[in-house]
C-alpha cells in the first residue's frame, strides 16, 4: 500500500506540471506590469524600474522559468509582489477556505445525491421518482453563481436566516461557521449534487437488478439492510468515482461562490491576482490547486480499493 | 492422413506477458474435413482460432495454409488472404455491425477483396445467401436487431461463405442458443461444408457438438493438446486421463460407481501452469515423473496420439 | 444633495474642552464596537509601501503625522507644535509637542521623526515629491526637526499631512526600506492595531494613554474623539454585500457604496446613505507628446464639442450625485478651488468646434482611447458618449478595454495611445496634481506651464500662489492637456445612531470619530 | 434438399416489425422535441435579434434606471437604463456562438484526437499524460489565466474554453473507441480482410458517433454555462460586450432592489442549458442502437 | 427442522410430506401498462426428499416460476394461481411473512455465483448475515456454523475463505459456497437455478454431485431448474417440462428423458447430439418472444404434428393424456 501511494504520488508530477508550465507561460507571456499594479497611480518611471528589478522581473524568461521550478523543489515559491510576503505563507490563507468551502460541499453534494438517488430508485417510475429526476436536470442547468444570488437573495436578504456573506472560520464557533458556509456550499454543491443524485439513481437502479441483491432476499434479509447494506454498498462506488471529478469542477467553480459570497478564497485570491499580475502568487495557487485535487484523488481512489476490494492497490 | 493439410501449424505459441495461453500447439487440419478443437475455458482453444487467422500474433511457431506460408504475410497481402479464410464468432450479436443493413454485411466481404463486378452483382450474391441460409431476401435491407439469435447465426455464415473461402474457423458457433436452435445451425454448418467442401476448424467446449460436426479431435487443457486423433478413438478409446474424464463428465453419460466426477479440484489458473505434465493436478493417476518431465506424444495408430506418461508403461 | 450632520454634539465637546462643529449625540459616551465594511484592504497596514490612498485606512486611525489636513484641505500641525521657515525659506523648523509616546510606551522624539521621514522620502507617489524638494533632515534636540530643503518651497506641511508621511517609533522601523512592509504599526494615534488579517479584516482597540490635540474636529484635523472601545475593519469586497449586511445589522458602516443603491438606502428603515460630495473629478487625459492628440487645435475641438451634462448622467446615473463644475479641484471647500480660464463650462460651441478642427492637422484618424475593465462606468461609459458627441464632427475615437494592468501599462506608452479616460481626487497642494507632472501620461511639457509650476514651488505666500495656479488652471483650459466633463460624488450608509460620521470628501477615515450607536 | 430444408427450419418470420427511424423515434419523444424546439427558439432568437429587439443593447439611458418590467420594457431596466430584455435577446448571440464555435471545435479536435489515440498507443501515451495534466486542474483557472493574457474578448473565451473542454470530450471519444475497437464486430471485420481505412469509416466512426453527439450537446451546455461563469466573475468577454454571464455581474448588486436584472439573464442562461441536457438525455436514449435501454 | 414445520398440514408422513405445490401458478408482467402473461397455469409439487426439474429453453417461464415460489417476482409483477410451502398458502402472506421464509424455508442457488455473490463483502459477512437474521445466532456462532457449512460443501481452509471475497475464488469454489450459503438455515426447499449452466464440464460434475450428497445429507426438496435434458435424467426424479409459459409435460426424469410424449419434448431430445452420428432433427422455427403467446396449442407453430384441433389449447389434464399438455402425444416409445 506505501508503495502505491509513493507511486501514485511521482505520478501526479507531471500531470501538475502541465498546468504550471501553461499557467507560466500565459502571465509571463501576458501584457500587464505587476509594478505598475503594485505602486498605482503615480509611481515614477524610475521607481517602477527599481520595483521591477527587485522582482526579478528583468530577467529573460528562460531564466526566471528555471528560477522558479528551482524554487519550486526548493519549496520556495518566491515572494508575492502584491503581498510583499513569501507565496508560501499567503496561500494557506485562502486555501484553508477553498478547500473547506469545497470539502463541505463535496459533502453535501454527496449526501444530497445519495439519499436523493436512492429514494427515486426505490420508487421507480412512481411522482417521487419523477420528481427526483425533473428536479436533478433542473439542479444541473443552473448556473451556479446565479443560484448563488437567488439563494442569497432569499435566505439572507429577505429571511434573513444566513449571514449574507463573509467568511467565519471554524475557530470562531461551529454554528457561525456552518452558517457562515452552508449558503455558498449549496451553492457550489447543488449541480454536483443533481448530477450525484442522477448517477446515484442509476447505479442503484443497475445494482437492484444485480443477482446478489436477489441472492441477499432470497436468505430472507430485511429489505432494509438488503438496501441499506448491501446495495448502497455497491450502488455508492460509482458516486465516489465522480467525487474526484466533482472535486475539480468544485474547486474551479469556487471563483465565483466566493465571488458572490465575498469568501476569502484561492479562486478569488487567484482572479485578483491575475488582474494583478503577481506571477508567483498565481503559480503558487495553481500549484496548491493542483496538488489539492491531486490528493483528493489520491484519497478517493484509496477510498474506493476500501469499498471495493476488487481493486486492490499493489 | 491422406488428404493433403489445408492448415498445419507446428510449435504455435503464444503468451500474453508472462502467461502461455498457447504451448507448442501442433494442428494438421486435411482439406474438406472438419477439425474439432475441445477444452474447457482457459484451455487456449479460442487463442489458437485467432492464431490460425492471424488475427493476433504468435509468439513462436510456424501456421502454413496450403502452400503459403502465413507468418510471412503482412499488410494488405494478409488482408487479401482472408478471402481464403473466414471466421465464425460465438455471439452473432457482438461479431456484426449493428449499424449496417444485412444487406451491406454480405455484400461488404465481396467488394473489399473485388468479388463480384458490380453492386448489384453483389447484392444477387448476398440474397443468394441469404437464400442458401435459410432467410428470406427481404432480410437484405434490415438490421441485425430485427432478428433472432439463431437468424443472426445464419446471417454471420452467409457472411463467412460470401468470399467462398477455403477454410472457415468456428468458435463456439452455437454456445449462445438455445438447444432447438442450436441443432438447426449445426445442421445448416455440415451441410454448408458438405455443399462447399470448405475446409472448418471447430472450436468448443461441448463434446457433444464436436462429436456430431468434426471428423478430427483434438483436446486442449491449459494451453496445450493433451489427445488427437479421429472422432471414433477420442470418443470410442480415449487413451489420456483428460479426455476420459471429460468424456464421462458430460451429463447423460454412464456413471459409474455412482459418480459424476473424475476429477478432483480446479483448473489451474494459466498463471500457473503446474510443471511437468500440466493436467497433473487434477490427473486421478499422477505419478512422480508427471511433475518433472513434460510428456510427449505418444502415437497410438490411426493417427490418434495422447500426451501422457501412462502410455509408456 | 447636500446633506448636512443630522445632530450636532454638545456634552462630548465639553469632555474634550473644546467646541465641536460635528460630534456625537448629546447622550454620547465612549464604548460599544463600530463594525465598517470596507472594500478593500492592503496585504500590510504599512502605508509606506503603497500608493493607494484606499490601503491608507488602518493607518489613517492608528498613525498621526506631523501635520493633518482640515476641512479647507490646508495642512494643520498634529504632532507638531509649530513650524517655521527660515528667512530664505530653504529651511524649514519643526517643534514638536511634548510629552507624547509611541503606543509601545517609547517617547516620541525627533529622531523617531526623522527616521519616518527619511523612509517617507524613498517611497513612491508624495514621498518622492517629498524627496524632491528636500535636501536633508536632521535633528537638533529631541523635540526638534529640521528639514533643509532644495530651495524655497511652500509644500512641505501638505506633504507631511499625508497618511504615507505618518511618524513611526524609530524602533519599529529597524532598518526597513520604503518597499519592504512593517507587520505592525507603531505609532501615536488613537487607537491601537490588535489584528490584522489581510483577508478579513482589521480589529483597532482604542489606546488609552492617547493625548488628542484640543483644537475642534476639523477633516483630519484637531481633536480626536476615539469614541467606540473597538473598531472593526471587516473586509467585503462586493458592494451588495456592504450593503446588505449593513441593512441586516451586520455592519455600522457600510464604505463606498454605489450611488445607484441611494434610493434603497434612504426606503430601507435603520440605515441612510451619506452622500460625500465633490469627491472627484471625471475627466480624459490626452498624449500630447505624439499622435493626433499633440495637435492643440484637436484637443480644443473636442473640448467645445462636449456636452458634460450627457456624459456624467451616463456614468452616475443620478442627477443628485454630481455637479457640472470646472474647477481641477473638485472641494470647492478647499483653498484652491477655482474656475480661472473657464466660461460655459460644459455647454458645446459648435462654431468653435468648426474653427479649430479646420486649424488642426486632423483628418478622421482613429483616435486610441484607453479604458480600464474595471472602471466600466467612469472609463468606458464617458468615454462611449463622448465618442458619440464627437462622431457627430466626424472626429472619430476608438475605445480600448483593457484590463487594469495593462491599461496602466500602456498608457505609459506614449506611442500605444492617444487619450484614456481617467479621474482626479482634490488635493491638498496643486503641486501635487498628478496630471501636471511632465512624466505623467499625458506628458504635458508645454514651457510655459513649466515656467508657472516652477514658480508655484518656489513661492511660499499662499495668495500668491494661488494667482500662480489660476494662470496653470487658465493654460489648462486653453491647450486642453485633459478634460474634465463634471465632479462625482461619493457615498458610503451608516446604521442609524452612528454619529460623527463625515460628509467631506477630506478625512474619508477618520472613524476615530465616529460614535457606534447605542447598544 | 439443404435450402428447403434450412428453409423450414429458419421459418419463423424476421421478428420486429421494422424499427422506426431516428426521426420517427426524435419525433415522439417529448423531451427531444421540446428541448429541441427551445434550443431553436433561443437560436432564432439570436439571429433576429436586431429585429426582434431592434436598438444598441448597451445603450445606457440613465433616466430609466430601475423601470419594473412592463409595457414598455418587458424585462424592466437595469442600473444604467439599459433595456433587459434588449440584453438578454442580444444576450443569446454572445452565449451561442461562443458555445457553438466551442463544441464544434472541440468535439471535432477531440474526434480526430480521440480516433488516433484509441488507435495508435504512442499517441495515446503522450495525449493522455497532457489530458490528465488539464484535467488536474480547474478549467475556470486555467481560463482565468488565459484571459489575463489574451485580454477580454470573445475569442479569448472561446480558446479558452476549448482548451478546457477539450479534456473531458477526448477521454469521451478516447473511451468509446477504446470500446469499440475490442468490439468483437472490429475481429470480424478484420476476419473478413475489411482495410483499416474502412473499418474506421463504417465500423468505429459510426459507432462513436452517437457518444460524440451526446457529449456534444453537453459540451455545449458546459461551453455556454463556462462563457457565462468566466464573464461573471470579469475575466470573459469585457464589459463592453454584452452576454448573460456579463449582464449579472453588475446585476448581481441589484438584486434585492431590481431582482429582474438577475432573474431574466439567469433565467434565460438556465433555459438554454437545461435545453441542450434534455437534449443531450434524449439523444443519449434515442440513439442507443438496442433501443433497449431501461431509463 | 425449521421452526414453521409446526404449521405443516397435519397427517403428512415425513416421506411423502409435500414441501412445495404449485396450482395454476401464474405471472403476469405489466408491459406498456398492460398486464401480459408470462406464466400460466403451472401446476406441480415437490415432495421431502425428492429433485424435481423444471425444464425448458430459454423464456419458457421457467425462471420465473421459480421467482415467483421465492416471493422475488419483478417489480410490478401480478401472481396468479395457489402455491403452498409445507402446506400453508403464500400467495396471500404480507411481504415481510413472505420474506421470512426465504432462507429459512426455502434456500436459492443461483446460476452465476460471481454475481449472486455480493461482489464488495466478505463471504463470511454474506453468511452470517443470513445466519444471525434467520435462526438468531450471534457473530461468533454464526462464523463457526459458516465455517462449518464451508468445511460441508468440501471448501478447503474455510475460514480464510470466510475472510475473502468472491472474486477471488474460482467458479467451482464459488457454486460451493453459493450451496452452503442456500443450505445454510437449514431449509426444506431449495431451489436451484440452472446451478451447473456456468461452469465447466468437468467442475459441473463434482458440483452436481455435491448437491446429490447435500440433498440426501439435508433432506431437502429440490427444484431444479434446467434447459439440460441430459442432466435432468441423471439427477433428478421427476421432471416438469415448461414451453412459452406453460408447462407440456409432468412426468418421472426416466420418462421425460426417454420416453416422452410431448411433441416437444421429443424435439428437444432430437435436438441435441447423441453418441449417434445420424441428422439431428430440430425443431423449426424459435421460440417465441416472453409473451407473446401463439394462440390455442403454443408449439403448434413448430410441431410437425400440429392439426386445426391445435388451434383449441390443450389442457394438461383431460387431454387424451394425463399431464401432457398435447392433442396429439406421442405414444410409441423411442430410444
Amino acid at each position: 500500500m506505501l508503495r502505491y501511494l509513493a507511486k501514485r504520488f511521482l505520478l501526479i508530477l507531471p500531470t501538475i506540471f502541465v498546468p504550471l508550465i501553461m499557467v507560466f507561460l500565459l502571465l509571463r507571456l501576458a501584457p500587464g506590469d505587476p509594478a505598475g499594479m503594485m505602486l498605482g497611480d503615480q509611481a515614477t518611471a524610475d521607481q517602477l524600474a527599481a520595483l521591477r528589478a527587485e522582482l526579478g522581473l528583468d530577467q529573460p524568461l528562460p531564466v526566471q522559468f528555471l528560477l522558479w521550478l528551482k524554487g519550486i523543489f526548493t519549496l520556495d515559491l518566491g515572494n508575492s509582489i502584491f503581498f510583499r510576503e513569501p507565496v508560501m505563507e499567503v496561500i494557506p490563507r485562502y486555501a484553508g477556505v477553498t478547500i473547506l468551502l469545497t470539502l463541505v460541499a463535496l459533502t453535501l453534494a454527496i449526501v444530497i445525491g445519495v439519499v436523493m438517488g436512492v429514494i427515486s430508485a426505490l420508487n421507480r417510475n412512481n411522482p417521487v421518482d419523477r420528481g427526483v429526476v425533473t428536479s436533478a436536470v433542473l439542479g444541473i442547468s443552473l448556473p451556479e453563481f446565479w443560484f448563488a444570488l437567488l439563494l442569497i437573495f432569499l435566505f439572507s436578504v429577505t429571511l434573513r436566516w444566513f449571514p449574507v456573506s463573509g467568511w467565519t472560520p471554524p475557530s470562531a464557533g461551529l454554528i457561525a461557521f456552518g452558517a457562515s458556509i452552508f449558503l455558498p456550499a449549496l451553492a457550489l454543491g447543488i449541480r454536483q449534487s443533481a448530477l450525484m443524485t442522477r448517477m446515484m439513481r442509476s447505479s442503484m437502479l443497475d445494482v437492484m437488478d444485480e443477482p446478489y441483491i436477489t441472492t441477499a432476499r432470497a436468505q430472507g434479509l430485511p429489505e432494509r439492510k438488503v438496501i441499506g447494506s448491501y446495495a448502497m454498498r455497491t450502488a455508492s462506488i460509482p458516486v465516489l468515482t465522480v467525487a474526484g471529478l466533482a472535486a475539480g469542477y468544485m474547486l474551479g467553480g469556487a471563483v465565483a461562490i466566493e465571488i458572490v459570497f465575498a469568501l476569502p478564497g484561492l479562486g478569488r485570491m487567484l482572479v485578483e491576482a491575475v488582474a494583478r499580475r503577481d506571477y508567483p502568487l498565481v503559480e503558487g495557487g495553481v500549484l496548491t490547486i493542483s496538488l489539492v485535487l491531486a490528493v483528493l484523488n489520491l484519497v478517493i481512489d484509496l477510498l474506493y480499493a476500501v469499498l471495493d476490494p476488487r481493486i486492490r492497490y499493489q | 492422413m491422406s488428404a493433403p493439410a489445408l492448415l498445419e501449424t507446428k510449435g504455435l505459441t503464444k503468451s500474453f506477458g508472462n502467461v502461455k495461453a498457447v504451448r507448442d500447439v501442433d494442428l494438421s487440419i486435411p482439406r474438406g474435413s472438419t477439425f474439432g478443437l475441445v477444452g474447457e475455458s482457459g484451455s487456449g482453444k479460442s487463442t489458437v482460432a485467432r492464431l490460425v487467422l492471424r488475427l493476433i500474433e504468435p509468439t513462436s511457431g510456424e501456421i502454413r495454409f496450403g502452400e503459403t506460408d502465413l507468418r510471412a504475410l503482412k499488410g494488405d497481402k494478409l488482408r487479401r488472404q482472408r478471402r481464403k479464410m473466414q471466421m465464425i464468432f460465438q455471439d452473432p450479436f457482438g461479431s456484426l455491425n449493428l449499424r449496417m443493413t444485412v444487406g451491406e454485411t454480405l455484400t461488404e466481404p465481396q467488394s473489399v477483396h473485388g468479388l463480384g463486378r458490380n453492386d448489384a452483382e453483389r447484392r444477387a450474391r448476398g440474397e443468394a445467401l441469404l437464400a442458401e441460409v435459410g432467410l428470406p431476401a427481404a432480410a437484405m435491407d434490415r438490421f441485425p436487431h430485427e432478428f433472432s439469435g439463431g437468424q443472426r447465426q445464419r446471417i454471420a455464415i452467409a457472411r463467412a461463405l460470401a468470399t467462398e473461402p477455403e477454410l472457415i474457423v468456428a468458435d463456439e458457433p452455437v454456445s449462445a442458443l438455445d438447444v432447438s436452435v442450436q441443432a438447426q445451425i449445426l445442421n445448416l454448418m455440415r451441410d454448408m461444408q458438405a455443399e462447399h467442401g470448405t475446409t472448418m476448424l471447430f472450436i468448443s467446449h461441448d463434446l457433444r457438438v464436436v462429436q456430431y460436426m468434426c471428423d478430427q479431435i483434438a483436446v486442449m487443457y491449459l494451453g496445450e493438446i493433451m489427445e488427437r486423433g479421429p472422432r471414433h478413438r477420442i470418443y470410442e478409446m480415449p487413451q489420456h486421463p483428460y479426455t476420459q474424464a471429460l468424456l464421462s463428465s458430460v451429463p447423460g453419460s454412464p456413471k459409474e460407481d455412482g459418480k459424476r466426477a473424475k476429477l478432483k479440484g480446479e483448473i489451474p489458473s494459466a498463471h500457473s501452469v503446474p510443471s511437468g505434465c500440466a493436467f497433473r493436478t487434477r490427473c486421478p493417476h499422477a505419478f512422480d515423473r508427471c511433475k518433472v518431465e513434460v510428456p510427449v506424444m505418444h502415437q497410438l495408430g490411426e493417427g490418434q496420439e495422447a500426451a501422457c506418461h501412462l502410455l509408456d508403461r | 444633495m447636500r446633506h448636512s450632520m443630522t445632530r450636532l454634539g454638545t456634552k462630548a465637546a465639553l469632555l474634550a474642552g473644546a467646541a465641536m462643529i460635528a460630534g456625537a449625540a448629546a447622550a454620547q459616551e465612549q464604548g460599544g464596537t463600530l463594525t465598517v465594511g470596507i472594500s478593500q484592504m492592503p496585504p500590510q497596514p504599512d502605508p509606506v509601501v503603497t500608493t493607494f490612498g484606499i490601503n491608507w485606512m488602518t493607518a489613517a486611525v492608528v498613525c498621526e503625522g506631523l501635520f493633518a489636513v482640515d476641512n479647507s484641505w490646508t495642512p494643520q500641525p498634529m504632532l507638531a507644535e509649530s513650524f517655521e521657515y527660515s528667512d530664505d525659506g530653504t529651511l524649514l523648523t519643526i517643534t514638536l509637542r511634548d510629552g507624547l509616546t509611541f503606543q509601545s510606551g517609547e517617547p516620541l522624539t525627533s529622531a523617531d521623526v526623522v527616521a519616518s521621514l527619511e523612509r517617507f522620502r524613498a517611497a513612491a507617489g508624495i514621498g518622492a515629491s517629498f524627496a524632491a524638494v528636500t535636501e536633508s533632515i536632521s535633528a537638533p534636540d529631541d523635540m526638534t526637526v529640521e528639514i533643509q530643503l532644495t530651495g524655497p518651497t511652500p509644500i512641505v506641511p501638505g506633504l507631511l499631512a499625508g497618511t504615507q508621511a505618518v511618524i513611526m517609533s524609530a524602533s519599529s522601523i529597524g532598518d526597513a526600506s520604503a518597499t519592504e512592509a512593517l507587520s505592525g504599526l507603531d505609532c501615536t494615534g488613537p487607537y491601537t492595531l490588535t489584528d490584522y488579517r489581510a483577508d478579513q479584516g482589521v480589529t483597532l482597540t482604542r489606546w488609552e494613554d492617547y493625548q488628542p490635540r484640543e483644537e475642534e474636529s476639523s477633516g483630519e484635523a484637531g481633536m480626536k474623539h476615539a469614541w467606540a472601545d473597538e473598531i472593526m475593519l471587516r473586509l467585503m469586497p462586493e458592494p451588495s454585500v456592504r450593503r446588505d449586511s449593513l441593512v441586516t445589522g451586520e455592519i455600522d458602516v457600510a464604505m463606498e457604496l454605489p450611488t445607484d443603491f441611494y434610493e434603497q438606502l434612504e426606503s430601507a428603515p435603520g440605515v441612510q446613505p451619506v452622500i460625500v460630495a465633490n469627491n472627484q473629478s471625471l475627466t480624459a487625459v490626452f498624449n500630447t507628446q505624439e499622435g493626433v492628440m499633440a495637435d492643440v487645435n484637436l484637443r480644443r475641438a473636442i473640448y467645445h464639442a462636449l456636452e458634460m451634462e450627457p456624459i456624467m448622467l451616463a456614468s452616475v446615473g443620478n442627477p443628485e450625485f454630481y455637479e457640472i463644475d470646472g474647477s481641477w479641484i473638485p472641494d470647492p471647500n478647499s483653498f484652491w478651488y477655482t474656475t480661472a480660464g473657464i466660461d460655459e463650462f460644459g455647454q458645446p460651441d459648435p462654431a468653435k468646434v468648426e474653427e479649430y478642427l479646420a486649424a488642426s492637422d486632423y483628418n478622421g484618424e482613429p483616435i486610441r482611447w484607453l479604458v480600464a475593465s474595471e472602471q466600466y462606468q467612469k472609463h468606458f461609459l464617458t468615454a462611449v458618449t463622448v465618442a458619440q458627441q464627437l462622431g457627430d464632427y466626424g472626429i472619430n475615437v476608438e475605445i480600448q478595454e483593457n484590463p487594469m494592468a495593462n491599461y496602466i501599462q500602456m498608457r505609459a506608452d506614449p506611442t500605444q495611445m492617444d487619450a484614456f479616460s481617467s479621474f482626479l481626487p482634490t488635493y491638498i497642494d496643486p503641486t501635487s496634481i498628478a496630471y501636471l507632472n511632465p512624466t505623467y501620461p499625458g506628458f504635458w511639457t508645454d514651457p510655459e506651464k513649466m515656467e508657472l509650476m516652477a514658480q508655484l514651488a518656489e513661492t511660499i505666500d499662499p495668495d500668491e500662489r494661488k494667482a500662480i495656479f489660476e494662470e496653470v488652471h487658465a493654460l489648462a483650459y486653453d491647450q486642453f492637456p485633459f478634460i474634465k466633463y463634471g465632479t462625482e460624488a461619493n457615498m458610503y450608509g451608516v446604521r442609524e445612531g452612528v454619529e460623527g460620521y463625515t460628509t467631506t470628501a477630506v478625512g474619508g477615515y477618520t472613524f476615530y470619530n465616529y460614535a457606534p450607536p447605542a447598544e | 434438399m439443404t435450402a428447403a430444408d434450412t428453409q423450414a427450419e429458419a421459418r419463423e418470420a424476421i421478428r420486429a416489425p421494422r424499427a422506426p427511424s431516428f426521426l420517427q423515434r426524435f419525433v415522439r419523444n417529448p423531451t427531444a422535441v421540446l428541448s429541441f424546439a427551445l434550443l431553436v427558439a433561443f437560436a432564432l432568437m439570436a439571429i433576429f435579434a436586431p429585429l426582434i429587439a431592434p436598438g444598441d443593447p448597451m445603450r445606457v439611458n440613465p433616466v430609466v434606471r430601475f423601470t419594473p418590467p412592463g409595457a414598455e420594457y418587458f424585462f424592466g431596466t437595469d442600473n444604467l437604463g439599459r433595456d433587459v430584455f434588449r440584453i438578454v435577446v442580444h444576450g443569446s448571440r454572445t452565449t451561442l456562438l461562443v458555445g457553438l464555435v466551442v463544441t464544434v471545435i472541440s468535439m471535432g479536435l477531440a474526434t480526430i484526437l480521440g480516433l488516433l489515440s484509441g488507435f495508435y498507443r504512442a499517441v495515446d501515451v503522450i495525449l493522455m499524460r497532457f489530458v490528465d495534466g488539464l484535467m488536474a486542474f480547474p478549467g475556470i483557472v486555467l481560463a482565468t489565466a488565459a484571459a489575463g493574457f489574451l485580454g477580454p474578448a470573445i475569442s479569448t473565451v472561446i480558446i479558452s474554453l476549448t482548451i478546457v473542454l477539450i479534456s473531458p470530450s477526448l477521454r469521451v471519444v478516447r473511451g468509446q473507441v477504446l470500446v469499440v475497437r475490442e468490439a468483437q464486430m472490429i475481429e470480424a471485420a478484420r476476419a473478413t480482410g475489411v482495410p483499416t481505412g474502412r473499418i474506421f469509416r463504417r465500423y468505429i466512426l459510426p459507432a462513436v458517433m452517437s457518444p460524440i453527439l451526446v457529449q456534444a450537446s453537453f459540451i455545449f451546455s458546459a461551453a455556454v454555462l463556462g462563457e457565462a461563469a468566466l464573464s461573471f466573475i470579469g475575466v470573459g468577454i469585457g464589459p463592453t460586450d454584452i452576454s448573460w454571464g456579463n449582464a449579472l455581474t453588475e446585476a448581481r448588486n441589484y438584486i434585492s432592489q431590481a431582482p429582474w436584472i438577475v432573474i431574466f439573464p439567469g433565467l434565460a442562461l438556465m433555459l438554454t442549458i437545461l435545453a441542450l441536457n434534455l437534449l443531450g438525455d434524449s439523444l443519449r436514449d434515442l440513439l442507443d442502437p438496442r433501443l433497449a435501454r431501461r431509463r | 427442522m425449521s421452526p414453521l414445520d409446526m404449521t405443516a398440514a397435519p397427517g403428512a408422513g415425513t416421506e411423502t410430506k409435500v414441501v412445495l405445490e404449485a396450482e395454476n401458478l401464474g405471472v403476469a408482467l405489466p408491459i406498456d401498462g398492460k398486464y401480459v402473461p408470462i406464466t400460466t397455469d403451472v401446476s406441480f409439487s415437490v415432495r421431502r426428499g425428492e429433485a424435481v426439474a423444471l425444464v425448458g429453453e430459454s423464456g419458457c417461464g421457467k425462471s420465473m416460476t421459480a421467482s415467483a415460489i421465492m416471493g422475488l417476482p419483478p417489480r410490478g409483477a401480478k401472481v396468479t394461481g395457489r402455491l403452498r410451502i409445507n402446506g400453508r398458502d403464500v400467495l396471500d402472506l404480507s411481504p415481510k411473512r413472505r420474506r421470512a421464509l426465504c432462507g429459512s424455508e426455502i434456500g436459492f442457488i443461483f446460476q452465476e455465483p460471481m454475481t449472486a455473490l455480493h461482489p464488495t463483502l466478505r463471504i463470511g459477512r454474506q453468511m452470517t448475515d443470513t445466519l444471525c437474521h434467520n435462526l438468531g445466532l450471534s457473530r461468533s456462532a454464526a462464523m463457526t456454523r459458516a465455517a462449518e457449512l464451508l468445511d460441508l460443501v468440501g471448501i478447503p481452509r474455510p475460514k480464510d475463505i470466510l475472510k475473502g471475497y468472491v472474486h477471488q475464488l474460482s467458479g467451482g469454489m464459488r457454486q460451493r459456497v453459493m450451496i452452503a450459503l442456500a443450505l445454510s438455515c437449514d431449509p426444506s426447499l431449495v431451489i436451484a437455478d440452472e446451478p451447473t449452466t456456468a461452469l465447466d464440464v468437468t467442475i459441473q460434475a463434482q458440483v452436481l454431485d455435491l448437491m446429490e450428497k447435500m440433498r440426501r445429507e439435508f433432506d431437502v426438496a429440490m427444484l431444479f431448474i434446467t434447459h439440460d435434458l441430459e442432466v435432468v435424467g441423471d439427477f433428478c426424479d421427476r421432471a416438469v417440462v415448461m414451453y412459452a409459459g406453460d408447462v407440456v409435460e409432468t412426468a418421472t426424469a426416466a420418462e421425460v428423458t426417454r420416453a416422452p410424449h410431448h411433441p416437444y419434448t421429443r424435439g428437444l431430445i432430437d435436438a441435441v447430439p447423441g453418441t449417434g452420428l445420424e441428422r439431428l432433427v430440430p425443431i423449426g422455427g424459435s421460440v417465441p418472444q416472453i409473451g407473446a403467446w401463439p394462440e390455442g396449442c403454443r408449439f403448434a407453430p413448430r410441431c410437425s404434428r400440429a392439426t386445426e384441433k391445435c388451434a383449441i389449447r390443450p389442457p394438461l389434464e383431460g387431454a387424451p393424456m394425463p399431464d401432457v399438455r398435447c392433442w396429439h402425444p406421442l405414444t410409441e416409445e423411442r430410444t
